[in-house]
């Protein structure tokens, strides 16, 4: 019995003196995090900033047969809006039924300001961005009060619980169970502790574009080999509902960067 | 998405003599012109910023060539050592002929 | 006892195996780097020293070859200084971009985002007002991300 | 200052490789990926395929697993579902192995695992392989839990390479021989 208590210290003893030997040279999962490191550090303004920006004169600007702006009902720069994001997705009562920030936007542009055939292309995204700015600094406070939110929500939750397709992954595998451990030198996000929805609409320095939440579970999807929802699906709205009620508490920080 | 939106960005204030960073984020796609469209297998043409001046109180201060090989959405960071009060002003121009400038304004204290 | 202890020391051994590095050759200059170099600068490669008094900064590993960031610093005083250039030795077409400084600048200092193709050396190059060059090089390892 | 820090410390969510719904913009020579599947699965709903199997199904839960009780017959019926070579060699060509162990499209298997030291850019979602073929003589146990990792742990995070058919028999075996064969650098 006590050679047994004595095994796991030796073996994690040398285990450590390997670890601590070949950290001295050089620990790829570590070097790899000074690239985000730098470009935060060198960089002072990131590129989600010119899209959050860009987003703002597209919020001002009148489109759609309505002659409105986002503005005319959401004040100039989204005055009214301010704190919203914050408790999205929820119920709206004038579309009676949950919306996340893509599907409300679209819904906005279609009904009130007569936009037909609503895009989800860069400007699109922008919007969305610049929409989620409006609420930076303020804490992810998401409710699950309307029959509906509460339906949706378990939609959400057994759909992040799923093991689908060829790659037999479901979400909760990925960023619960192994979450925090690398993906070659990825490092997984956890759903919970890293509050994962308070940093989204983000910039993807790897690939240079603008991601919206809809845009990373359609990226999430495909890389597991299942054909993705198309945006403004309903599975966009129950994870995206999932994902926000599990960061409440996080203070959101929009456009997130990530690789 | 507007191509050649930019933001720059230097401190509102500075001393007389002061070293400031100068810093410029521009929306464009810098297609380098070695790319293959995967689908078709075509070279995709060359459309990249070509060239950055900075101008202060219209002084050209540095000149900055560049090619495909800045990433996208590119960023520079550069600096400049503030005299007097005055206009920093960045101009930029693509291979296409897209002309742009922007620009912000420091005061000495 | 400790199985926690057990279990962390013994993970983070095994996670240590993991880390022995990789066997990356320095890369040689490649010819395309040479023909851009003596295109731009006017000399070859061979005839430019390296130097401390160059500072370049770049990740040891990209996790994303897209988006590397480089900074180029140097004490050298701006005053004596002419141009900057960096180049990537592996990419297709090595020259990423050129610096003219004046002294207005108030020092060297140049900072931007580069792609590179594969790993690879990165360098910043220097010239003077005196006509001579320096150099600073760094290998930058890109690596495979993701799932597929 | 304040939001770089927040920034930083938090991780990012997963991102692999860009995806189809955008064009990606890799470096300026990115190597393209063999899209030969891709006509076909693109047919699909997003609907069929997250129909799920009866394994599946009972794997979806907080716990990640399936209830005590049910180990032994799950175990076994996965177990069942393992084929093997015509010929029924378990250790093919290691050098074909090798290629199919990087390959994104086919094993991918450095996303999980360490191997061979030269790949720097390996996961540690599963155990390290280094050295696999000196610690470890039971070829056969690797062919199965390749071509089905759920007959050995239920629900196991290792997708079930030979049961969705990403990896042929003959592909497991190549494999196999990589992780098992001397010459392999894994081993080396």
């Amino acid at each position: 019995m006590r050679r047994l208590w004595l095994l796991p210290l030796l073996m994690g003893a040398v285990g450590g003196i390997v670890f601590y030997a070949l950290a001295q040279q050089e620990d790829p999962a570590q070097e790899v995090k000074k690239q985000k490191e730098m470009l935060l550090k060198e960089t002072g303004i990131l590129p989600g900033d010119v899209y959050a920006e860009q987003g703002r004169d597209l919020f001002n600007k009148p489109m759609g047969s309505a002659g409105k702006s986002c503005s005319s009902c959401h004040g100039q720069d989204g005055r009214y809006l301010k704190g919203a994001y914050a408790h999205m997705p929820r119920y709206y009562k004038d579309a009676d039924a949950v919306l996340d920030l893509d599907t409300r936007i679209k819904y906005c542009m279609e009904k009130y300001m007569g936009v037909k055939d609503v895009k989800h292309d860069t400007n699109f995204k922008s919007i969305a961005t610049f929409v989620a700015t409006l609420s930076n600094g303020m804490k992810m406070d998401v409710r699950l009060e309307h029959p509906k939110e509460k339906e949706m929500y378990q939609k959400g939750k057994e759909l992040w619980y799923a093991r689908v397709g060829k790659m037999d992954f479901s979400c909760a595998i990925c960023h619960d169970t192994f979450g925090g451990q690398r993906i070659r030198l990825q490092t997984l996000a956890r759903i919970k502790q890293d509050k994962v929805a308070t940093h989204w609409p983000a910039y993807r320095f790897s690939n240079d574009q603008l991601w919206t939440m809809e845009d990373r579970i359609r990226g999430c999807y495909s890389q597991i080999r299942v054909t993705p929802p198309p945006h403004f699906h309903w599975a966009h709205i129950a994870l995206s509902l999932y994902m926000a009620h599990e960061a409440n508490g996080g203070v959101i920080e929009t456009p997130g960067f990530v690789r | 998405m507007a191509i050649g939106a930019g933001i720059l960005r230097v401190p509102k204030e500075a001393k007389k003599g002061e070293i400031v960073k100068v810093q410029m984020v521009i929306t464009h796609p810098m297609e380098p012109g070695t790319r293959k469209d995967p689908q078709t297998g075509q070279l995709i043409p060359a459309y990249h910023l070509t060239k950055l001046e900075l101008f202060f109180n219209n002084k050209l201060v540095s000149v900055i060539d560049m090619g495909g090989g800045v990433s996208a959405n590119p960023f520079i960071g550069i600096t400049l050592k503030v005299e007097e009060s005055g206009t920093v002003k960045i101009s930029y121009e693509d291979n296409k002929g897209g002309k742009w400038e922007k620009t912000a304004e420091i005061s000495v204290v | 006892m400790d199985r926690r202890r057990f279990l962390l020391l013994s993970a983070l051994g095994i996670a240590g195996l993991t880390f022995v590095p990789g066997i990356f050759r320095p890369s040689f200059a490649s010819s395309k780097l040479e023909e851009d170099i003596q295109k731009r600068l006017g000399v070859s490669l061979s005839q430019i020293k390296e130097s401390a008094d160059v500072k370049l900064q770049a990740p040891t590993i990209a996790e994303s070859g897209a988006n590397v960031p480089v900074s180029v610093e140097s004490d050298i005083p701006v005053e004596k200084v002419d141009s900057l250039w960096i180049f990537v030795d592996n990419n297709p077409s090595p020259w990423i971009a050129d610096v003219k400084f004046t002294p207005m600048n108030g020092k060297v200092y140049f900072a931007t985002r580069i792609k590179m193709g594969q790993t690879s050396n990165v360098r910043a190059i220097l010239k003077l007002k005196d006509g001579s060059f320096l150099m600073a090089a760094k290998e930058v390892k890109v690596t495979v991300g993701g799932c597929g | 200052m304040k939001r770089h820090f927040i920034l930083l410390s938090s991780v990012v969510l997963f991102a692999c490789a860009p995806t189809q719904q955008e064009k990606p913009k890799p470096a300026e020579a990115p190597k393209p990926p063999p899209p030969q599947a891709k006509a076909e699965e693109k047919k699909h709903t997003f609907e069929e395929d997250i129909k799920q199997d009866e394994a599946q199904k009972l794997c979806s839960n907080p716990q990640g697993t399936v209830s005590a009780d049910m180990v032994a017959k799950f175990l076994e019926e996965q177990k069942r579902l393992i084929k093997y070579p015509p010929n029924g060699k378990l250790m093919g060509d290691w050098k074909k192995g090798e290629q199919l162990f990087v390959n994104t499209r086919k094993g991918n298997c450095y996303a999980c695992h360490c191997a061979d030291p030269k790949e720097l850019a390996c996961g540690n979602i599963g155990p390290t392989l280094r050295y696999y073929g000196k610690r470890q003589n039971n070829v056969k146990y690797t062919y199965e839990k390749i071509y089905n990792s759920w007959a050995y742990v239920p629900c196991s995070i290792m997708y079930r390479a030979g049961v969705h058919g990403i990896l042929t028999p003959e592909e497991i075996a190549d494999i196999v021989a990589y992780l098992h064969s001397p010459e392999s650098p894994v081993n080396k």
